[in-house]
């Protein structure tokens, strides 16, 4: 099977019109010793309905887990997609249309980015989104580009100890090509230690990387943050906050205290898991930092007519004009996710954006509770605020733990085990809005059991 | 025919909803219940508040005010908009590949990694390299994968002086873009006047501060770089490594293989070869090949086999990790189906064809459009309006509205910069005779019309919601989101 | 504007293709090694080959040539044009369902069985009636069901004599083609100049010949019949049964039901009342409820519980069946899902808001165009575009093609038949007070431009890929395929 | 959850406009006892992220079973769907119209019907094909009607022993209301009686009613239903053929052989089995029965400016104009499964419909070979050509046998002992494309151990 149209005759004309008399004859530019005298050694095409039987048999070696019994987060969780979700990004005009270089025959995706860009200015409290980032892990690294890129070289940049393991990694891959130092700063307790970050501005660093909530569930302290923020701003340096943007229906927004840029994982705008990918990585700025953002941003202007027209604009900050001298090299990004994510908060919109977030945080306040009182297992920074996430320690080995709850229909969190250095027997528990009151009765049940 | 459609916050009205949340007996608690006062916001985010029936017009609507390769031609040189199966988009939303979560024990998840190993397998045949990562989530993600290790291994070898990444002046923006990110110097060489590097402006690039040269072959120009042995073994001489930018993989499918050429390190566009949808700009993939002189270092964690069963690994040499998890999933289950359903006659064929109709085309059309490098192309090929600009004052951009009004979309334009007022066309594959012909059509008529009526051509487009963007106007005066009442 | 699309018999060509086949051990034969030559047709069906691409975008933008709920208001009266909402699509086209088999025992199918048997059971709460059947295929099929049950009832009496069905002037065209359908014997009774039934005209068919009479309540006008109660008595007085037309149901939902006055059968119109998409004219359902003393008579196979198992059951009174295993079940299954979303309450609102809309929008346009009933109505009502024809040669169907161009869908036209220049609306629930408003303006433009400019109305529709076609042309020379060669 | 869009005030508004104070007012007219004073008794509403969870727990409920170990059949079965089917006839434009009684808007799905139209026409031979009954078994009583409505009354109409059980009783259903008496004529050896059937013609019997391939699965003699047709043409009687129309991707076309109307059940054109519908059934007749047709028809025609147009014709034959003297009652039809049967059959196309046909043929043939070999089976006539379908009498309670079978993760065809009287010990074996060789293999092997 291949989608080529062209029959025999199609060929034969074309050959012929071209005054040649094999395809062959159209690669005789390549170097005989580069042609590769013998089939691929893949395996030989096979039809679509037994391709389809094979791939559901893959899927289905993946365990199935209901959502309500699916207590895996650590950067990305299951939310209950709407079905106008695929139904609306599957059209052929959107899934099937790239990058919207023609503005008057993309009108459709370039508003509905526009609309997603002031759906995440309104949560993050920013002055300016771009239309994405690849997730938000590589967000952080293009905020890291955008600091290092203007910057005074190798000047410090400090790292509170709250980030996401994964985040802190891609933050050091993405410092290799840039003269930025970094320095962690491990969290107290669960939450940021504001003096030694005063402290190392006042001794000259020069920007602030933040997560809230943190890794470990901890809503970081906005006041702490925005005297952090203050701190930083005095010295002229940046406050980069990454935030989970569902939090943000509730919680002080970045914007709000005092952040330069704020990044993030976006996927829980209507994006499944997929095994970690296709994410949405976004990113926001203020004002000031406008022609520092990485990727697509689109713009609102008029034809020549005077109707409101939408385009791609600052493109001077872009790969495809400014070459090397570019904010950041990204050109394909995560568009259809972005639309996912406009359609995702326009259905929940104001009010139930909040009633999520509200439940999200309700059943995570229920599930503290009830798991602090499991004999075997501890709850850990006991007195800080969540939102859907919190750690314990178990009297157990998590791994094995974890395996023994699998087997009884639930994912009873992630065991940070070999994901985290400092908890060796740590399990993340992540809340969804899909669980309810009975499945954490359940799961806390099933520890107690195990433990 | 013009139009505008309200925004979503025009259509919004307070107290109107879409969603419904789960009523149970979960105790659902007030926001200043459950954080002290000073973690809230102090304004709620204004999200628009709307019905179901007018999301759904209101998407549904702006979808047809946009344009995909499921409604007509889509030219775009370099970005191979090729037919996006649907095939592909049933198995990517297969529950259990959609569902997986990749914070699991590796027993969860057999399937997914089953995929990952597979597709590795696909792309080091396919590219002939020796292993692959499949971490970065686009092309320009995986040229700074590549880039930086180069980077780990002259600093491997202890040649950390070795600051210099070489491009063409014909490569693709990305390609410096990443190299800077990576933390290296640029330097442009020039092309021939037959539009491949000149080797002779390589040669005294070659030291010992060369860490490596960035190509895409064949070139942007549609060109094979015929002496591409001879470069590869100067740059190696030179102690410099070869990377090659996959975005032009589609001409050599089957036919060629970057690893044959001496290229240590390549990227693939699945997005652009391997049919996954362009999704209006994303998601994409960019997987990282490597020579296994360099396997050591391509990003952890990577995917093995242990006892029968698929495993994740970390290599102590990374460069690290580019991304979270194992990349964008979701699209490489399309390449996987893709690669599975055409097998290896099939993504032969498809490259065959895709050069045959570029050279179609090429001929079709290089009479009444200057073809600078006139010779035969492999998938695509750039022309230039110079002439038009010359004899009629019509730009390249203008052509390309005026293919807009006829339903086409237009090429890339301006693109690659060496050629002037470029239009880099790629036809693909999977368009008929039928489509090339009347595209030709279309580009003949445009350049006839050009000539009696010069006029008609610069008002184009007609056909729209819009008419050209005042883009000068939209970034002196960024207005970036909707402003509120 | 105005454009053709080729048929998918002019873009086919010899040689291409979509599809791909299993291509295993399996020993295919030809057709001359299966069947004897003369068992053999002598030429090919000549079916279109196209590639895949070609096909998308074939029936990609024959959609865009078309206008569905999606893209706009649609007060198609006594159609129920309602939001269908994509969570009934998702639940509909779960594999499990999708692919069940009916020919399959009972305990293979239990999902599917339950899915019948509680909708089974909504029906009867909301219609008021004992028992339920799901197998009629649409509204009409169903009528014809209940028909033959009338008639089965009279038979199964011994009053084989009672062969007369009445319906109101008001009633829709399938009362009357089903009726005769059923053997029946149609008799038509006048409405008063209330748009109500009139009893005095009922009155001379009530004797021993009456077999029933069919009713909309409310009816076409958007009228309740307020003597429904008098009328019922009258008629079962008479022996005769009552059969009520659904398709109006969503004026009534938690509000009253048609077992409380006195109907004895029932159809409801899934793909009306109760959002199931209409699929460009299907495929519905129309389940026909019955009282107790009718439920013998209904179609076999029925659905029970047997030792907490669902179960078939055959009925020796039935009817017989009435089409193939059990109705549209993927229909069903969308329906189920609507019912249970939105529960008591929200189906009450349902029609609450359906009546609500139906008022405002007959309040905002009665002043410019005639409402020959003018009184509450209750989810439509019908207007006259009388006064336009006679002020200024503008007549319904003018109307409905300057709608067009307005991107909202004509009402309901020429229809019921005792309003002339009937111009029939139902806006129904889903849509907001904006869209009734912008509707009204639109009328009321449409209204203004026809005394000002009528010649600007009757050249309607311009935004339209085809103007209006010549209807006699194709009836008189009737082109019902494509014309090869 | 309901989807009404209205506000508060909205609703204030709007009822102030009116000059009501509350909905109920809007109902006065209806008399006091009728208004229902309670809520209605059926479950509270649930929200979209539970009921799914609800159903998807419901519809597996239902067996699994993977399409190449199906062999279910008996008027529908399972065949391989191409994705590009649901999406496009999901899209909306597609799925939320309605009937095209306003072709301007409407020319989308009116081409597509005519292109189906078409399609339909050439697989069988005949001159005209309406736009769809509900299924092949009211399409059989659709053609019923038509006889019935113009014939002499009390005609005898001959039904031939083949049909499908279902199908004779929809027959027998559509028969109540009209004035036709049929005449069942039972088969010899799995075959039409032809004689008995020319017996009956020359007695006066005006229309005869043939199912090929017959329900048994054999495909009746072509030569003799032509000798059917030639003797019922002279007495100016129909001939009435339900054909399988993939069937007819090889067999010789109902139009071939002498056929006035054709129908049958397309569902195996791009429609699941969805425990029996919605399926899609086709009526199609020769020039002479134009006006016969029940249902929408497409015709062709121009526009005021001389572009070709779609749009509804022959409307005089049907119910919104003609009411009680229409051809039939269809309104709502099974639109949305003929948009998918053209899809299907471009998809497939002239060369690929004859390839799966042959695929199927080739497979029954292969299993009827190694069914007859295995102890215990008994296949029924097995001297006659089958398309895809055959009956095995087994040594065993057959109802029990399938279901030993099913556990075995195979529907291993259909228990006849309820289904269709003359078979107390038969199975019906239907082949569809999926299968393969092997399956074939695994089934027989099955059936051998369990016998
Ligand atoms: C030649 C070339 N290189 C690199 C890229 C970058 O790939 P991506 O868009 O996937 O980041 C492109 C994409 O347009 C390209 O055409
Ligand atoms: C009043 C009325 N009765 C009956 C019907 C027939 O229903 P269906 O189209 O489902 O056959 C309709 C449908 O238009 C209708 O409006």
């Amino acid at each position: 099977m291949d989608y080529v149209p062209h029959t025999k005759d199609d060929i034969k004309l074309m050959l012929d019109f071209l005054g040649v008399s094999s395809i062959e004859e159209l690669y005789s530019q390549i170097p005989q010793d580069l042609i590769l005298n013998k089939p691929l050694d893949i395996p030989a095409a096979v039809s679509e309905p037994e391709l389809s039987l094979e791939m559901r048999n893959m899927a289905s070696e993946n365990l199935e887990i209901k959502p309500n019994r699916d207590f895996r987060g650590g950067g990305i969780e299951r939310h209950y997609i709407p079905p106008i979700i695929p139904a609306l990004i599957g059209r052929g005009e959107f899934l099937t249309s790239y990058t919207p270089y023609q503005p008057e025959m993309s009108q459709g995706i370039l508003q509905a980015f526009f609309e997603y860009q002031t759906m995440i200015c309104e949560l993050t409290g920013m002055y300016v989104s771009n239309a994405s980032s690849y997730d938000g892990t590589t967000a952080l690294g293009d905020a890291l580009v955008a600091i290092a890129y203007h910057k005074h070289k190798s000047d410090r940049i400090l790292v509170s100890g709250g980030f996401n393991p994964q985040s802190r990694e891609v933050l050091e891959t993405y410092k290799t090509g840039l003269d930025a130092v970094l320095v962690d700063i491990p969290s107290v307790n669960g939450e940021i230690n504001t003096d030694r970050i005063l402290q190392e501005i006042e001794s000259g660093a020069k920007a602030v990387f933040i997560q809230t909530p943190n890794f470990y569930g901890v809503v970081e302290n906005p006041a702490k943050i925005a005297q952090i923020a203050d701190a930083i701003h005095k010295t002229k340096g940046l406050l980069i906050i990454s935030a989970n943007p569902l939090s943000l229906a509730l919680l002080k927004s970045p914007g709000e205290m005092g952040a330069d840029i704020a990044v993030g994982e976006a996927q829980c705008f209507g994006s499944m898991p997929n095994f970690g990918g296709p994410l949405l990585g976004y990113f926001t700025a203020s004002k000031s930092q406008l022609r520092k953002l990485p990727g697509r941003v689109i713009g609102e202007t008029e034809d020549g007519e005077g109707n409101k027209t939408y385009v791609m604009t600052l493109q001077a900050r872009e790969q495809h004009i400014r070459r090397e001298k570019a904010s950041s090299n990204i050109c394909t990004n995560q568009a259809l996710n972005v639309l996912a994510a406009a359609i995702y908060l326009s259905y929940y919109g104001k009010e139930g954006i909040k009633n999520i977030a509200r439940r999200i945080a309700s059943l995570a306040r229920y599930a503290i509770n009830k798991f602090s009182k499991i004999d075997g297992v501890h709850l850990l920074f006991p007195d800080t605020p969540r939102f859907h996430e919190f750690v314990i320690n178990v009297d157990a080995d998590p791994d094995d733990l974890i395996d023994r709850i699998y087997k009884l229909g639930f994912a009873g969190g992630v065991s940070l085990k070999s994901a985290h250095k400092n908890f060796p027997n740590g399990i993340l528990v992540s809340l969804n809005e899909c669980v309810g009151k009975n499945d954490i009765d359940e799961i806390v049940k099933i520890y107690g059991d195990l433990l | 025919m013009r139009s505008v459609q309200k925004t979503i916050f025009e259509i919004s009205k307070k107290g109107r909803k879409s969603y419904s949340l789960i009523n149970d007996e979960t105790p659902i608690l007030n926001a200043d219940d459950l954080f002290d006062k000073s973690y809230l916001r102090e304004q709620d985010a204004r999200l628009p508040e709307v019905s179901e029936m007018d999301l759904v017009r209101h998407f549904t609507n702006l979808s047809r005010r946009n344009h995909g390769i499921d409604n007509g031609f889509y030219p775009l040189g370099s970005c191979t908009m090729k037919y996006n199966p649907r095939f592909n988009e049933a198995m990517a939303s297969l529950p259990g590949f959609e569902e997986s979560h990749p914070n699991s024990p590796e027993w969860v998840s057999q399937g997914s990694l089953k995929i990952i190993h597979e597709l590795e397998k696909f792309m080091c045949e396919i590219f002939g390299m020796d292993a692959f990562t499949l971490q970065p989530a686009a092309g320009a993600h995986g040229e700074f994968t590549g880039l930086l290790i180069i980077r780990a291994f002259h600093e491997y070898n202890g040649d950390t002086q070795r600051k210099i990444i070489l491009v063409p002046d014909s490569a693709h923006g990305t390609n410096p873009a990443s190299a800077k990110m990576a933390g290296f110097e640029l330097k442009q060489v020039a092309s021939t006047p037959g539009g491949l590097v000149d080797l002779e402006a390589l040669k005294p690039h070659l030291n010992d501060n060369l860490a490596g040269m960035m190509l895409t072959n064949p070139n942007t120009l549609g060109l094979f770089e015929k002496d591409i042995l001879d470069m590869t073994k100067l740059i190696h001489e030179a102690g410099g490594l070869l990377y090659y930018d996959g975005a032009n993989a589609n001409a050599l499918l089957g036919i060629s293989r970057p690893g044959m050429m001496g290229f240590d390190i390549v990227h693939a566009n699945l997005h652009k070869t391997f049919s996954t949808p362009h999704g209006g700009g994303g998601p994409g993939s960019g997987p990282i090949g490597v020579k296994s002189h360099l396997e050591k270092f391509l990003p952890s964690p990577r995917v093995g086999i242990h006892l029968d069963k698929f495993t994740l690994l970390d290599l102590p040499d990374s460069i690290g990790r580019v991304k979270s998890f194992h990349g964008n999933f979701g699209v490489l289950v399309r390449a996987y189906a893709y690669i599975r359903l055409l097998g290896p006659e099939g993504l032969k064929r498809t490259s065959q064809i895709a050069v045959l109709n570029a050279n179609y085309l090429q001929e079709k059309l290089k009479g009444k459009y200057n073809l600078d490098y006139d010779t035969r192309c492999m998938h695509e090929f750039v022309l230039s309006a110079e002439r038009q600009k010359e004899e009629c004052g019509v730009i390249a951009k203008d052509i390309d509205k005026a293919l807009i009004d006829k339903g086409i979309h237009p090429p890339t334009t301006y693109f690659p910069l060496i050629v002037h007022e470029a239009l880099m066309i790629e036809p693909t594959e999977t368009e008929s005779l039928e489509t090339l012909d009347d595209f030709v059509d279309a580009m003949l008529d445009i350049d006839k019309t050009a000539h009696e009526n010069p006029d008609a051509v610069l008002k184009t487009p007609m056909n729209t919601p819009v008419g050209r963007p005042d883009e000068t106007k939209a970034a002196r005066n960024p207005i970036l989101k909707f402003q509120f009442e």
